[in-house]
């Protein structure tokens, strides 16, 4: 359901688009205040990595719906891409407490904690592929 | 930093006026950045908060004052998180230590393990030692007697991390200080049993298999503590039994005696011995069965014993998705000729 | 605190010249900067302390690693300008009898 | 959660409510009790703020648009603190799990120091030893030979923490399986220096001071690898003088010699033998002079050997504001009679 | 120089009422918003670790000066004091991350933490007496 955007990210204005494009995704679904900050901090981080690391990319936002047994779950995928380096040890850049960039608690394992769900899919020399979703509560 | 404070005071300042004139995604996109900036210049959640307030009086003299006084109150709120972004800071620092500690640590318990694995004219061996964390809990260990006789000794001390590190250290030391002439393993495991039982606590326990291998008539003599079965491979039926060899876990009462077992090694069979590491691989549909151990082993009985062992754990470590539960520890000793 | 790393090389022997403190935190940079010098074989590697005033256990263990490279690969280590403190230390660890320590000080003393 | 929330929420708006309306001391302090509630139920810094402005829009319906719209920003900024704030609680979480791990590591390492102080009929003995974080590199150990002279060891291993104490342990099992006879202390030193020099790494050493008290004639015989230097008072003169016995640190060379040194003790004198935990205790203002510790010992001379050791740790941890830089320990023997 | 306040506190009042006087000195001493909240949070956890812990004692307020090289130095001392039962681990009440009671970062190393200098004296059966300055910037 609902129409997906997509965003070319090689600028800083492809961050802030990318922002923009998630923020009025998260207010159409009715996500609070509070949940669209976290929703656009976490495009926000995701098309900052591309920017900085891959040059050049791009964020798909998408609502999504899960039928659960009690009716049905709606909710925000972010998804983010890039042709880059990818990365090489998933586990130490996941890990708490060690990013290099960012103060504390930034990085990948702040954007899984803004989110509900995370997945990535990286390989050394073959691109990254993130996905990140926020169900409405 | 008083100096900086004003900065940061100034370009928020800044960023939220034009903020206030546009009102738009890039204003906020600014704000994000700004928080990178003021944590990293370590400046706490209640100062933020009283910098904002201070910058909205400011700009709005008509504000309230019950909304005013609000926000003193929601800086006294805010202390509390302050501490709690203090203590992260100094908690971050410590566990870097920590890490570095250890890190040390387990490299140090490295050099307590052979340095290479004898060499004997007729077998062919390979070992793969690996902890679950930093620290290991497993143990093994090679010598090579006058008679060139080959002892083998395989351990796991209950548990792992760094208790089961300080403990398999014992286990080392014990067994360099144990009486110059060659023991047999069931004398070897009752001699080490009273070393452990004086000074290990009450709910430690240390399991092991100790055996020797005479290539002059390639017989393998062996003695078990409570150790993980490990198997024999018998090449003309390709087929493999179980070693197993009865014996109370080390650590638990005074005295205990050893059974002595004994097997004779024919011609490109091997002796397989492991710690639990292996055999209790869990994955995500369960334990695994020892007979899948044995196919894999088998899957590679064409190899060097080393790349046997290799290709054994690699595979055995992708199914329990590179996280292992235990430390695993894997010995082949083949007879070649 | 933090150690300063200066390296010179003079006439095809190293020259280290530290300044700071040498503890747990500065050894690991003091190990990396003066051990892989040692492993040259025949040559002097000259380490200069005269701008330190403080050196804990594991400071004096690179030292201690160091001689040892410098006995397997047949390279030689000095230790020069040694404060009344850190010299202590180096004389209480019996340090002082098997490392060349302010030779170089002596020999012009005996001049 | 999400009904504490609502809970909470209720809750601020009453104790907020009050606040406004009394203006007093009591309603700041609800605010600060208020703020480990928030923190309790893991609500974030963030939604702190955002709950706040919820309420206070609803008091002052007539708060200018643009204070509203910069409570947006701030925000924004927040969500910064709310990120650190969430990884403090996981890294709390790990780090208690490798404390407790450390915690366990620890209790076995204490079985490995002796028990009791043994009972000499004209001596009186203290002794104390505290690790600077939870593992101990200092190493410490009595025992009683069948002439009834008491040997004492105290031992240093560079470093400290966690790789520390796993070569603590080395040094105990070394020293439990030397030849049974009872050694001279320069012998048994020699003894030692051979079984740390093969198991520890290149920039590892073991600073020791071994001493033996033959209580028939009151000697004490000494040797010491490279170990801070102790004291032996003199109560006639109420003096100190320093117990050094010169020699290399353990596991520098493969042969080192240890001189052997001796000194007559006279009824109510005392040794003292220490490890520089305790003289290099490094306060505010420097370091701490030997002459303080002296003084110190001094000062509580007139008391029981544990008394007296207790007594100094208490201080000199004190002026370290509790936080030693390196393990301590300190050992008093008095002759009584 | 400056009138020290002594407050007795044996029940929830005596908190408040130490609470109070430290924000009038800490205000009549010119210290801004942040700084009064933190004096005022670290006397409330003194004066509630007496309530809780020894049923009662007393916090001393003094505004206190000190001669620099480049002037005065002014600053408030807060002393707790109480004849409780003592604290038997000081080591282990100062060390972070591990109060039982209090969310994250409370307790006396959070008071530490608000605080520029802190001492603690206590022995188990003897009482315990604390003292924190804040200097004036
Ligand atoms: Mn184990
Ligand atoms: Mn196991
Ligand atoms: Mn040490
Ligand atoms: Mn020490």
């Amino acid at each position: 359901m609902g129409i997906q955007s997509k965003v070319e990210v090689h600028t800083e204005w492809g961050i802030v688009s990318a922002r923009q494009a998630g923020r009025n995704h998260a207010k159409d679904l009715g996500f609070g205040s509070v949940d669209q900050a976290r929703i656009t901090t976490a495009i926000s981080e995701l098309a900052r990595n591309i920017y900085l690391y891959a040059e050049k990319g791009e964020i798909i936002i998408e609502p999504i719906e899960e039928v659960q047994s009690n009716g049905m779950k709606r909710g925000l995928r972010i998804t983010a891409k890039d042709q880059g380096p990818g990365i090489n040890n998933i586990r130490q850049v996941m890990e708490d407490g060690f990013t290099t960039s960012g103060g504390l608690g930034a990085g990948l394992p702040g954007v899984k904690r803004l989110m509900d769900e995370f997945e990535i899919d990286s390989q050394s020399g073959q691109g990254t592929t993130i996905s990140a979703i926020k169900w409405l509560r | 930093l008083a100096d900086s404070y004003a900065i940061l005071e100034d370009q928020y300042k800044k960023i939220l006026n034009k903020y206030l004139q546009e009102k738009d995604e890039q204003g906020l996109y600014h704000a994000q950045q700004f928080s990178k900036k003021v944590m990293e210049n370590q400046i706490s959640p209640e100062e933020m908060v009283s910098l904002h307030l201070e910058i909205i009086e400011d700009l709005f003299p008509n504000l309230p004052a019950g909304a005013r006084d609000s926000f003193e109150f929601l800086l006294e709120v805010m202390i509390g998180y302050g501490l709690a972004y203090r203590e992260h800071q100094s908690l971050r620092d410590r566990q870097k230590e920590l890490e570095a500690e250890i890190n040390v640590a387990a490299n140090m318990q490295q050099t307590l393990l052979p340095k290479e694995v004898p060499y004997i004219d007729s077998l062919d061996i390979g070992v793969i030692s690996v902890p679950a964390s930093k620290m290991s809990g497993d143990y093994y260990h090679f010598v090579k007697d006058e008679n060139g006789c080959l002892g083998v000794a395989i351990a796991d001390i209950i548990g792992k991390g760094v208790p089961a590190a300080l403990c398999m250290s014992m286990i080392k030391y014990a067994m360099d200080s144990l009486p110059e002439q060659r023991l047999q393993p069931g004398a070897l495991l009752e001699n080490l049993n009273r070393v452990v039982e004086q000074n290990v606590a009450a709910n430690m326990f240390i399991t092991m298999m100790y055996g020797s291998y005479d290539p002059r008539v390639h017989h393998f003599y062996y003695s078990g503590a409570g150790h993980e079965p490990g198997f024999y491979y018998n090449s003309k039926n390709d087929s493999f039994e179980e070693l197993y060899a009865k014996g109370l876990v080390l650590g638990v009462t005074r005295e205990a005696n050893f059974r002595e077992y004994h097997k004779k090694v024919e011609v490109d069979d091997f002796v397989v011995l492991l710690s639990d590491g292996v055999t209790e691989c869990r994955t995500d549909e369960g334990f695994i069965e020892r007979e899948e151990i044995t196919n894999l082993i088998r899957q590679y009985s064409h190899m060097p014993a080393q790349e046997m062992v290799n290709n054994v754990f690699y595979q055995l470590e992708k199914l329990q998705g590179f996280q292992l539960r235990d430390d695993f520890s894997l010995i082949i000793i083949r007879r070649k000729v | 605190m933090n150690l300063d790393i200066q390296k010179k090389e003079v006439d095809n022997n190293f020259h280290l010249y530290l300044t700071g403190e040498i503890d747990a935190y500065t050894a690991p940079t003091l190990r990396e900067a003066l051990v892989p010098l040692t492993e040259e074989e025949g040559k002097t590697v000259t380490v200069d302390l005269s701008g330190i005033d403080y050196i804990d256990s594991t400071g004096l263990g690179i030292f201690v690693g160091a001689l040892k490279s410098s006995h397997a690969n047949d390279s030689s280590l000095k230790l020069v300008g040694l404060n009344e403190r850190v010299y202590r230390i180096f004389s209480i660890t019996g340090l002082d009898e098997v490392m060349d320590i302010d030779e170089e000080k002596r020999e012009e003393a005996k001049k």
